[in-house]
């Protein structure tokens, strides 16, 4: 029995939505050493994004990753705009502030949600995607679709929330907190809970920059970095400040997103109280000149980078996508050896992996 | 895109704002120079520009980025930053398989296949595909 | 009323053939019931049938022989074990049919090349660790109160098994978790631990051999009701309340706790479940002695 | 361990949240993004709606004044309503149908009446 098995925990298996390989060197059960293998949905978006006229991008960007979608479009649209120097009617900014709010809140209820389902806590995986749902209702009736909900273009947004729509964003939040409030502080609590998360899967504050780790994995590891701190759009007017745990391991990961829906839900409120009104879309004219631009956002899963160029025809020369699972998949073949066969589901769910995102 | 292709030398090329130029001989020392004023890599972007590779690394440390530009011919190989930090062998492994960078010292490598299949024998990134 | 000789050929024939219906019915309600604790509709009642039915006319491709083989030994196994329950017979013989049937399906779980399906089979020996000191500690209960290991000595007390064996309904508990598969404790295989170990034990099995283990399961059901049946033998009735109130408290536990490793399952299991049964037993000798 | 007790029986005596769904369906909500609908008597056949779609969907053919759409490779985005000069297109609430074949249709004007479906494939990829 003590001889090592592997295990191909992957590329179909049940804990992950998405096709990734990882080769579990065993010994009983522990884990001596991991091999993540890539490949399975490589789509060459970034190769089709030279092909496309750079406003078709918009649509193609959102299709990188099915659950943040619109931070793609809005990442790629500031990019953009940074090139073209366009700037946004103020009313746009807090548009894509209260889309992009309404994604993280659902994102961060998904992942919620994966995470009690990998340590076989059905009820509570139910829980939260009920939950969800309530919000990914809110996005389609404001925009016509549920996750993948194109509202953003260059310049601006597509469309606009009507002030019904806004309260009932507000009304839907609202309830969406109380039922939170009935559940997160339960499962932190939770005796079975706390066993198979604490002390897994540590990442230590000094180790987290070699690492490469972004977004809430950097964040549980006591390093205060968001991209939202940066104000790009109209969160420089929303006095934003970063949730920050310091245990850095998978408890301290899933405090630091039930935190962030809390930190959403003030986050939408404030940005509807404040909405200016007027214009949401600005016109231009002409194609993107020859000039770079890199541009960077917080996604549910941590910091998007775009890197963009133009040549002054429609087409642009190159679009570089940076996705947060990109940098975080490093991390697991430090965090993996040592744990238990049985640790590992958790663990990787917790960097929230986006294997679509990863290999675009 | 097809002028790329016909006339390369005639092109001007954008440079990304704020860029800081860097050769081969002494990326690795100012890589680890920002390494110890605690700078984060985010990533790296690679570009063909027709005889060359033009690298761009981008760090961040308290919200400011800086940005390193490494001008590279083709069959020059390029240090790798895998073992100042551990997640540049993803994006090291990325660059050599689309784009056929060479690298030297690669902390993993998947041999080029990573996103690509077995029987793939072209780099799909650059502008021309067929050379 | 077990031992009439005219009854008995009607309680093999209820064992082999109206035990797994119930059992299926059961598994069923079990899963309506967890449906509904999660929020969901759930499937219809008669699923568990259906899914028996579907995997019936599929086309098996199993790994070796010797876990088919074993697959059927550990079915007959089974429903050796019902049989012997339900007919009255010795007690003791029962677990260790029981037991020998689960040997089987490890052996059978060791017997292919998976890893999924080896390491279920470890963690199914362990899961045989964990609930067979309670069953054994069970049967030993009912010897020192009535004296034999013949199951129908129970029917013959005045007063039931329950009166004198309370602690026993969460050892009932535990043993249910455990062998039905439930959070916290369903390691080896299951319709739940699949993110670890995705089918885990029966990895290898398809068709009607996985089948055969869903039959299996259905039998387990019945023999776990008959085993809390027995807790209050004087009103069967009561007696199947209470078998369906442990069930109802595994499925409340199954969707209130999130799972455990398995070495958290062995420290639960002998540190709470042993004592506890331990502490009943004491009691009961204890008394009669007294009673001597 | 038991915390979350409460939410669990409080969920077996409330109204389960989910549908079943072939047989209740929800009210598609209004402006939601559906099926596309072309309009063969508005349309002029400029082609911009084949220009901007991002999926390569739309056809047009001006010489032959007919206009191809292959509703499995839309993505429903909208950009072609948004980009008509003639509002010839329109957006439907209701979802696409699953279907046996991924099938094409060919628009018109009313006057030359065509087959609705056509398996024909399209001249370019």
């Amino acid at each position: 029995m003590s001889t090592r098995t592997v295990i191909p925990m992957g590329p179909q298996h049940p804990v992950f939505p998405e096709p990734l390989q990882l080769k579990l060197s065993l010994k009983d059960e522990k884990i001596v050493d991991v091999a993540p293998a890539l490949g399975y949905v490589h789509r060459g978006i970034e190769k089709a994004a030279e092909k496309n006229d750079f406003t078709q991008n918009v649509f193609l960007v959102e299709r990188i990753c099915g659950i943040c979608s619109f931070i793609h479009a809005v990442c790629y649209c500031m990019a953009i705009e940074d090139i073209m120097k366009i700037e946004l009617p103020p009313r746009a900014n807090y548009l894509r502030v209260i889309w992009g709010e309404l994604h993280r809140l659902h994102s961060h209820m998904l992942w919620l949600g994966l995470l009690a389902d990998s340590f076989g806590f059905e009820s509570l995986f139910m829980k939260f995607w009920e939950i969800r749902e309530r919000i990914l209702d809110i996005l389609e009736k404001t925009t016509g679709a549920r996750v993948i909900i194109s509202a953003c273009a260059i310049g601006g947004v597509r469309r606009d929330i009507s002030d019904e729509h806004l309260q009932e964003i507000l009304t839907v939040i609202d309830k969406c907190e109380k039922e939170l409030n009935g559940i997160i502080p339960v499962v932190m609590s939770d005796t079975t809970v706390k066993r198979r998360t604490v002390g897994v899967g540590v990442i230590e504050k000094e180790k987290a920059i070699h690492l490469g780790i972004v977004g809430p994995v950097l964040r549980a590891s006591g390093i205060a970095q968001d991209a939202r701190m940066t104000g790009y759009g109209a969160y420089k007017y929303l006095d934003f400040k970063p949730v920050v745990e310091e245990s850095g391991d998978c408890y301290a990961r899933a405090v630091v997103r039930a935190k962030e829906t809390y930190q959403s839900i003030g986050l939408l409120r404030k940005a509807i109280n404040q909405l200016p009104s007027g214009d949401i879309l600005t016109k231009y004219k002409g194609n993107p000149g020859k000039a770079a631009a890199v541009s960077r956002v917080e996604q549910p899963r941590g910091e998007l980078i775009y890197y963009v160029e133009g040549n002054g025809t429609k087409n642009l020369e190159r679009v570089r996508v940076r996705t947060p699972t990109f940098s975080n998949v490093p991390a697991l073949s430090k965090m993996l050896p040592g744990m238990e066969l049985a640790d590992a589901p958790v663990i990787v769910l917790s960097i929230d992996p986006c294997i679509s995102c990863t290999e675009r | 895109m097809t002028q790329t292709d016909t006339q390369p030398q005639e092109k001007q090329f954008p440079v990304l704002e704020g860029a800081e130029n860097i050769t081969i001989d002494n990326l690795t020392a100012r890589v680890k120079k920002l390494d110890e004023e605690g700078y984060r890599l985010l990533t790296a972007t690679c570009l063909d520009r027709g005889e060359k590779y033009e690298i761009y690394y981008h760090f961040d440390k308290d919200l400011t980025m800086l940005h390193l530009r490494l001008l590279v011919n083709k069959e020059e190989e390029v240090p790798s930053l895998s073992l100042i930090y551990l997640c540049a062998f993803l994006i090291e492994n990325e660059m050599k398989e689309l784009f056929g960078v060479k690298f030297s010292g690669l902390f993993v490598n998947y041999g080029g296949r990573l996103f690509l299949g077995e029987d793939s024998d072209i780099t799909p990134m650059l502008k021309c595909v067929d050379c | 009323m077990f031992l009439n000789s005219g009854n008995t050929v009607l309680i093999v024939f209820m064992a082999v053939f109206v035990a797994p219906l119930i059992g299926g019915l059961l598994m069923g309600i079990d899963r309506i019931l967890s449906a509904r604790l999660q929020g969901r509709i759930g499937p219809p009642i008669l699923q568990p049938f259906y899914d028996m039915m579907k995997l019936m006319s599929k086309k098996p491709i199993s790994g070796t022989k010797i876990q088919i083989i074993c697959v059927f030994v550990y079915l007959v196994s089974m429903i050796l074990s019902l049989v012997l329950l339900m007919t009255g017979q010795d007690l003791l013989v029962m677990v260790l049919v029981l037991a020998m049937g689960s040997i089987f399906f490890i052996l059978g779980g060791f017997s292919v090349k998976s890893p999924y399906s080896n390491i279920g089979a470890q963690r199914e020996i362990l899961q045989v660790l964990a609930y067979e000191p309670l069953i054994i500690f069970y049967v030993v209960a009912i010897y020192l109160k009535t004296g034999s290991f013949m199951t129908f000595k129970v029917f013959e007390l005045k007063d039931p098994l329950l009166y004198s064996m309370p602690l026993f309904v969460v050892a009932l508990i535990i043993i249910m978790v455990i062998k039905l598969r439930k959070s916290p404790f369903d390691l080896s295989t299951s319709h739940h631990a699949h993110q670890e170990l995705v089918k885990g034990i029966t990895t290898e099995l398809s068709g009607r051999h996985l089948a055969v283990i869903e039959l299996v399961h259905m039998y387990e059901m019945a023999l776990l009701m008959v085993l809390a049946m027995l807790l209050f033998a004087t009103n069967l009735w009561i007696g199947l309340a209470l078998g369906l109130f442990c069930l109802f408290a595994t499925i409340v536990i199954d969707n209130i706790t999130a799972r455990l490793t398995w070495s958290d399952m062995l420290r639960f299991a002998w540190k709470i479940g042993v004592p506890i049964t331990a502490l009943n037993l004491a009691v009961i000798y204890y008394f009669s002695i007294i009673k001597k | 361990m038991a915390n979350f007790l409460g939410a669990v029986i409080e969920n077996l005596f409330k109204k389960p949240a989910t549908r079943p769904y072939p047989f209740t369906k929800r009210e598609p909500f209004k402006d939601a993004r559906g099926l596309i609908k072309f309009d063969g008597d508005k349309c002029v056949y400029c082609g911009a709606c084949s220009k901007k779609c991002p999926a390569a969907a739309i056809r047009v053919e001006r010489a032959e004044k007919a206009l191809y759409f292959e509703p499995f490779k839309c993505v429903t985005c909208g950009f072609c309503v948004e980009v008509c000069p003639k509002d010839a297109i329109n957006q439907e609430f209701e979802y696409r149908k699953p279907d046996y074949s991924k099938s094409i249709e060919k628009y018109g004007p009313s006057a030359v009446p065509a087959p609705a479906k056509t398996e024909a494939p399209p001249s370019q990829a």
